[in-house]
């Protein structure tokens, strides 16, 4: 076995034991810290298929974690209201209004990217991570403005989304939740990322004149990659909802693009599984700095630099590979 | 004659003042090495650029099997049978070799958009992969990343992936440039066996390797053909010599 | 006043340069030939520290330059005159002359715009014109002329007349002539043989990453064997 | 696999801290410490802690230890804070909340959870309408309060024609309709400006062109700082009047405001010259103890610890939430607004003011210009069923 | 008209401070190939500094050496310590560093400073306003900027055109190398345009101190604009940067002047206010994302 298999199934028996633990120590914010973790880090992920993977840096991907959580959250303010189109009434009274509300928060987020995404990729380099921004924005102002839906104030979800077999309004059933979509995420991705779509992908993110060169329509992939890292970004967007029970345009913020790209960096990019472990130690660190410091970013922004200095790959190779780099 | 494969009549490219394309008229023919051969600065690298799909020329044709490809982006271009290999080695530094190829042979297909299945379980793609890594000798460094190779394996596996899609020209800029010794001896066994089984057009320095290889030769000097010719020719051609060795007179 | 000894450098995983020696005295002209590839180019850039030597030593007028960044090694008095000629196509030649002007070694009778366009007339009535918009013969002169005006005593010329028209190449190597008169030291790459002969002293001939001959104009004239293996495009 | 293991620490480190002793009661406090709003969060904290101090570190003869978090203004953190407190800390009263929106976001579920909520700032229509409950308790105030006691000042005054600004997101809406609810003259003009925007100018030109008799906003934090600056410098401070609710006007804002803000006329159910004991005392306490005036945001943040001390007193120092809730409603506490009573949708029913912004020994601060409302009822208490 | 006007020179004024910004950031970025999160947090050390020093001496004068001071220094530091081993590094390093960055300088300043937004004067000599038109009095201070940022503009072509140093800066954004091999210390020269870069930040942020709320974070919503602005204009261009900072000013100021005017001619009154608002909010974003779909480098790309 090596390292790195050993240390995702490490990982793996650890995640699936934590709700055990949890009650174990009696403390049961552990499970929604380990819950808001796990959805970060599927963010993150969805983030990594684009920097790692396609070499498109948006420095916007907030926006669609943003849109998925509204459509999440928006869906379920319907759903739950009287009066609502019969279509929609169908589904929503059966009690499994998660069955509609995931789907349609990934096809918003989806269509979403698509859109953007066919503008964007006009562009290339540093204009890519500032137009990809600058969506993100107009959608920030967006919601703040969407008036109907709370405004700046947010929207506040009563209860969660329902599904057939698992109450999400447990913590340990949404906690399972969270970690089976983001087990299938990464299994998924990682299948993408060896498929032919997927090398295809590597290879314009590599040398996308090579790639065109050899008759490859590379605008095409990259839209498509694009479209599904923003449709995935909306699913954590809609746990997030379901997570906290509420959204605002805070989600949309650049910070929080900031803060994903931070947690790819961290956790080591084009490895999927390291923004995960680095969304873990960013979020970690910062209710662990917080517990002893007011002043936590005073502290959180050094660590930064000197992570970008001195882990160039990421916190996960790092571990992973050991000392061999300078056996 | 044989039939022209590619024909290119009044090319002009400029950037900004500077003419990098005079004019410039070139007929390559079915089956033939082509050399094209020039000083530094001569256009040599706009040209393959403007052949390809990379760049657009301002003015003039490019006709390819009897199309008309001038405006043709580059991957369109190289889905009708042009490949190139570049002055730079170009691969995917990132990829392993058998992705490298996997990912040539895959290419000019449009029908890439299969998400879960390995890409290694396209239909047909297994023993075309492994005749291609037999074929240029990569069988061993299979699943290496690329950038791990060594200069002369990158040349040779760039040469592969342009050759592996069976295109009908083969453009290559330098394939020599910053090889040893013996990775010349190596890629001119490779291209002397490819001689006669398709088109190529080689952009080269090393005289040795273009005299050995060439049909014909044509000659660019500030960014026109002064001249086009069997080696034999090119070689007693006195504006050849003065242009292009600075032998006056 | 240059000594490259036994040098080792190259790009990444390639190396390019194999125990390369060389050494040009006081107001010599010295060649560097070859054909393509042969390292001529990577030799000019270690000994200018744009490239990091692996082993071996360069030292200029005794001082060992290969731990040195490349604007101390300029200011040491070498001046390069780069393959491509790299031009700054955005300054106009005025400014391409003027940016990097300097006299760090206090040469008595230092280099000014006007000495400059005294050796190439040319220059001056281009003065306007932005790099990029100069023939190939211009960007040549430039490039030499931006060379001198940080008043070096040695001179690097890498590929000086490539591509270039004759009657333009006829004008540099007048040029490098009055600068050897001048008392520079003059380090130049070219095909071009027969017109080196005339104003060089002495010649090193590179293959495949080393030298592999090396002697006086007149020991050259008398091998024409060397000229037509090494160099030439007779098999 | 060290490296592991200093991750397994750090989980370890996130496990419940070693418990009290069995009397002490927590009090969870969720307020704003960074962002450009943080001085608010500081004002309520410090307001609060010199409430404990005065009691020996207890409130109501109980030890208490008083937890701070900082929510950074976000809704999102708000409520992760709120469930680390309820599940992590098993804290049951919680404080702090300065924007109404985070307490929308936090407040409701924390109430449903059994967990009493006094807010010592943000009062938000909602919470004081359809969504009150037993467990909520607002000490400062119902947002509107402050809008509607100009509003009528500003009728009173005989202003006809008004021009109302304020920020494009639902709370500014809610100010301006608390102001329109008791002023009765015309509106000149009502404008909504980006969220945390910077340059008024093109605002203050609108302004001047349209010629109100005077100007009503609400723009908190460093917006309030940024137009009334520009306001002046354009000229327009000696010819329009300009009011607006307390927020924009305490103490430590009009030191970075300067002269610009001289004069200006704002609402407020508290000023630290109110002459009553409780509020010499608090007053003259908190410039000891802070070297600074308080804010209303001081004054609240003392009231909730006081209000809250006078509950412990009388259930004896049990946290068991029933009695609690009963004893925090009676309101048996010497605040320092003087009248103090909870309505019945368990907000102040208090008395409002208009202030001055005059020059105090080198600064600026407010001075009490006049009781508009005596014991004033918020305009939701109706819409309660409770 | 007089409305428009005035409304114009607002949005110039706006322009000009952008500049400001913008100029460094756009230098470092075409130059250096780096982005630089943290320009932001120079732009607050110039209020912060600047205010404190005309708090404490009562003096604008000094205020505006302090301010500049400190942004240069923190420039150059930034510049050495951190950033210069990033150069070769991919853009996501930068970003994450330089994020880091401003996490450190945000709390720094509130650390320093306290939590209380800061207050700064605008100086005696330039308090007041005066009739520019006939019933259009406009603040002495903001012509006062103004006049600055066009100064700086006019300052900077004139040090990029006519210095050495210009042509060196000009020369080094096209090789980098050549520049090293003709003596000039390019690490030094790096270091230094950095340094006047962070500087310029720090005076768009000492000059926006006497009419800005000076608080932490205060260089965020500023730094996105910046962006914006250089984007708009071609990154790399100071020529493009001045055009786009104008464009975006006017823009902003007059969207939000004007929308909510021109949407009540088509909408109810109360519809077209809010519907106004929320436009007005995203003007120059969506300026931003029109001017890039149709020139995807910008207005005026730097020619490389």
């Amino acid at each position: 076995m090596t390292r790195k298999q050993l240390f995702l199934l490490l990982a793996a028996v650890l995640l699936s034991l934590l709700p055990a633990a949890a009650h174990l120590f009696g403390n049961p914010y552990l499970l929604s810290l380990a819950s808001r973790i796990l959805i970060y880090g599927l963010a993150a992920a969805s983030l990594d298929l684009l920097l790692g993977y396609g070499a498109m840096i948006s420095l916007g991907h907030a926006a669609y974690v943003g849109i998925g959580a509204y459509a999440a959250g928006i869906l379920h303010l319907h759903l739950g209201a009287p009066g609502l189109a019969p279509a929609l009434a169908l589904v929503a009274d059966s009690e499994v209004s998660g069955l509609v509300i995931l789907p349609l928060a990934v096809l918003a987020a989806s269509l979403a990217a698509l859109v953007i995404g066919a503008l964007c990729l006009r562009t290339t380099g540093m204009h890519f991570i500032m137009i990809t921004l600058a969506f993100a924005q107009m959608l920030y102002y967006f919601f703040i403005s969407l008036e109907a839906y709370g405004g700046d104030d947010g929207l506040s979800l009563l209860g969660r989304s329902k599904l057939p077999l698992v109450n999400l309004d447990n913590d340990t059933h949404f906690y399972y939740f969270c970690l089976f979509c983001l087990i299938a995420f990464l299994l998924l991705a990682s299948r993408l990322v060896h498929s032919r779509f997927g090398l295809i992908l590597r290879g314009t993110g590599d040398n996308e004149r090579r790639a065109r060169g050899l008759g490859v329509n590379t605008g095409r992939y990259r839209l498509a990659l694009f479209t599904i890292a923003g449709g995935s970004a909306g699913l954590a967007g809609a746990l997030l909802a379901n997570h906290s029970e509420f959204v605002s345009p805070g989600l949309l913020n650049w910070t929080l693009s900031g803060e994903l790209m931070v947690m790819v960096l961290l956790g080591g990019i084009g490895t999927l599984f390291g923004p995960v472990f680095g969304a873990a130690v960013y979020l970690l660190l910062e209710e662990g700095l917080n517990m002893y410091t007011e002043h936590w970013m005073a502290y959180m922004g050094p660590l930064l630099v000197l992570a970008v200095l001195f882990a160039r790959n990421g916190l996960l190779p790092l571990l992973i590979s050991g000392r061999k780099r300078h056996g | 004659m044989a039939e022209a494969l590619l024909d290119v009549t009044g090319l002009n490219k400029s950037f900004g003042a500077l003419l990098a394309t005079n004019d410039l008229s070139l007929s390559v023919r079915q089956g033939e090495v082509h050399a094209l051969i020039g000083p530094n600065g001569a256009g040599k690298t706009t040209l393959v650029n403007q052949l390809s799909g990379d760049l657009i020329a301002d003015s003039g044709r490019v006709v390819f099997r009897g199309q008309d490809i001038t405006r043709l982006p580059a991957h369109h271009r190289a889905r009708l049978g042009i490949a190139r290999s570049f002055q730079i080695t170009h691969i995917f530094e990132n990829l392993t070799v058998a992705e490298n190829l996997g990912l040539a042979l895959l290419a000019g297909h449009g029908g890439n958009f299969h998400f879960f299945r390995h890409w290694r379980r396209a239909p047909r793609l297994t023993e075309r992969l492994e005749e291609a890594l037999t074929r240029f000798d990569l069988l061993q460094h299979r699943d290496q990343p690329a950038a791990s190779l060594s200069h002369g394996e990158k040349r040779q596996l760039e040469v592969g992936m342009a050759l592996v899609v069976d295109p009908q020209l083969l453009i290559l800029d330098e394939p020599m440039a910053g090889l040893g010794p013996g990775g010349t001896v190596e890629l001119t066994r490779i291209i002397r066996r490819l001689k006669g089984q398709l088109t190529i057009l080689l952009v080269e320095h090393d005289m040795d390797v273009v005299f050995s290889l060439a049909d014909r030769i044509t000659v660019l000097v500030y960014g026109h053909d002064i001249a086009t010719g069997t080696p034999a020719e090119i070689r007693g051609n006195a504006l050849v010599r003065q242009a292009y060795l600075g032998e006056e007179g | 006043m240059l000594e490259v000894a036994a040098i080792n450098a190259g790009y990444g995983e390639s190396q390019v340069l194999f125990g390369v020696s060389l050494r040009v005295a006081e107001g010599e002209v010295v060649t560097l030939l070859g054909r393509n590839g042969m390292g001529k180019s990577t030799t000019v850039r270690a000994i200018l520290g744009l490239l990091p030597i692996t082993a071996g030593s360069i030292a200029y007028q005794g001082q060992a330059l290969q731990r040195l960044p490349s604007h101390r090694i300029a200011r040491l008095g070498i001046g390069l005159v780069p393959e491509g000629r790299q031009i700054f196509a955005n300054l106009t030649v005025r400014e391409n002359l003027l940016a990097t002007a300097a006299n760090s070694r206090r040469a008595r009778e230092p280099f000014t715009l006007e000495t400059v366009f005294a050796l190439f007339p040319r220059l001056a009535e281009r003065l306007r014109h932005y790099g990029n918009q100069l023939s190939g013969g211009e960007q040549q002169m430039l490039a030499i002329g931006r060379a001198l005006m940080i008043n070096p005593s040695l001179l690097v010329l890498d590929e000086a007349t490539e591509g270039l028209a004759p009657l333009i190449r006829r004008e540099i190597w007048q040029a490098l002539t009055t600068l050897k008169d001048r008392g520079l030291s003059i380090l130049v790459i070219d095909k071009n043989i027969d017109a080196l002969l005339a104003i060089a002293d002495r010649h090193f001939l590179m293959e495949k990453g080393q030298v592999v001959w090396s002697g006086t104009s007149d020991e050259l004239r008398r091998k024409p064997e060397l000229k037509s293996r090494y160099l030439g495009l007779e098999q | 696999m060290k490296k592991l293991l200093t991750g397994l620490c750090t989980l370890a480190l996130l496990l419940p801290a070693t418990s009290f002793a069995a009397d002490t009661v927590k009090i969870g406090m969720i307020t704003t410490l960074s962002t450009k709003a943080g001085y608010l969060g500081e004002e309520i904290r410090d307001g609060f802690s010199l409430a404990m101090e005065k009691e020996g570190g207890k409130l109501g003869g109980v030890s208490v230890e008083l937890l701070v978090e900082d929510d950074e203004a976000k809704p999102e953190k708000g409520k992760q804070i709120a469930q680390r407190f309820a599940q992590k800390d098993g804290i049951k009263i919680m404080t702090g909340i300065v924007f109404s929106n985070v307490a929308m976001a936090v407040v409701p579920k924390l109430v449903r959870d059994e967990v009493l909520y006094l807010s010592a700032n943000a009062g938000p229509s909602d919470l004081a309408g359809k969504g009150c409950h037993p467990n909520y308790f607002s000490v400062s105030y119902q947002n509107d309060n402050l809008d509607e006691v100009v509003g009528q000042y500003v009728t009173e005054t005989g202003h006809g024609n008004v021009y109302l600004l304020a920020p494009n997101y639902p709370a500014g809406k809610d100010h301006l309709a608390g102001f329109k609810r008791y002023y009765k003259g015309q509106i000149a003009g009502e404008v909504y400006t980006k969220l945390d925007q910077a340059d008024y100018a093109a605002e203050i030109a609108t302004i001047r062109d349209a010629k109100p008799d005077a100007v009503f906003f609400f723009l908190p934090g460093g917006m309030g700082i940024n137009f009334v600056k520009q306001y002046a410098q354009a000229g327009l401070g000696g010819t329009i009047p300009l009011y607006g609710p307390a927020f924009s006007f305490d103490e430590r804002l009009l030191a970075a405001v300067g002269e610009a803000a001289l004069g200006v006329k704002n609402g407020s159910q508290w000023t630290h010259d109110l002459d009553n004991p409780a509020n010499r005392e608090f007053v003259e306490n908190f410039r000891k103890a802070f070297k600074r005036t308080p804010t209303l945001y001081a004054a609240q943040g003392y009231d909730t610890a006081m209000l809250l001390a006078s509950a412990l007193r009388q259930t004896g120092g049990k946290a068991e939430p029933e009695a609690l809730r009963q004893a925090v409603k009676k309101a048996e506490f010497a605040s320092v607004r003087g009248n103090f009573a909870f309505g019945a949708n368990q907000h102040p029913i208090q008395d409002l003011y208009i202030r001055e912004v005059v020059r105090s020994d080198g600064g600026f601060t407010n001075k009490t210009v006049k009781k508009v409302f005596t014991n004033h009822v918020d305009a939701y208490a109706a819409e309660c069923k409770m | 008209m007089l409305l428009f006007c005035e409304q114009l020179l607002n949005g110039l004024q706006l322009g000009v401070t952008l500049f400001l910004m913008s100029a460094g950031l756009t230098l470092v970025f075409g130059i250096m190939q780096v982005i630089n999160l943290a320009h932001g947090s120079f732009y607050m050390i110039g209020a912060y500094v600047g205010a404190t020093v005309a708090l404490h001496s009562g003096s604008f004068l000094l205020a505006i050496f302090a301010a500049l001071g400190a942004s240069w220094l923190a420039g150059c530091l930034a510049e050495a310590l951190i950033l210069r081993h990033l150069y070769r590094r991919r853009h996501l390093d930068q970003v994450l560093a330089t994020f880091g960055v401003i996490l450190f300088c945000n709390e720094m300043t509130r650390i320093i400073w306290g939590r209380q937004p800061l207050f700064m004067d605008i100086p005696a000599a330039l308090s007041g306003s005066v009739q520019i038109l006939p019933g259009l009095p406009y603040p002495i201070y903001r012509l006062a900027v103004l006049a600055v940022g066009l100064a700086v503009a006019v300052l900077l072509w004139l040090i990029f055109t006519r210095t050495r140093i210009g042509m060196q800066v000009r020369a080094g954004a096209v090789n980098r190398e050549m520049v090293a091999a003709l003596g000039v210390n390019i690490t030094l020269l790096y270091t230094l345009v950095f340094g006047c870069g962070a500087m310029l930040a720090g005076l768009a942020g000492l000059m926006a101190g006497p009419i800005l709320a000076v608080e932490p974070g205060m260089g965020e919503s500023i730094l996105i604009l910046t962006f914006v602005v250089i984007v708009i204009g071609g990154i790399g261009s100071v020529r493009g940067a001045f055009i786009g900072a104008v464009l975006v000013g006017l823009v902003d100021t007059l969207g939000r002047a004007f929308l909510p005017l021109l949407l009540r001619l088509l909408l109810s009154p109360a519809t077209a206010d809010s519907v106004a608002a929320s436009l007005a909010s995203m003007a120059i974003y969506i300026f931003m994302a029109l001017v890039l779909v149709i020139k995807p480098k910008g207005l005026f790309p730097a020619h490389h």
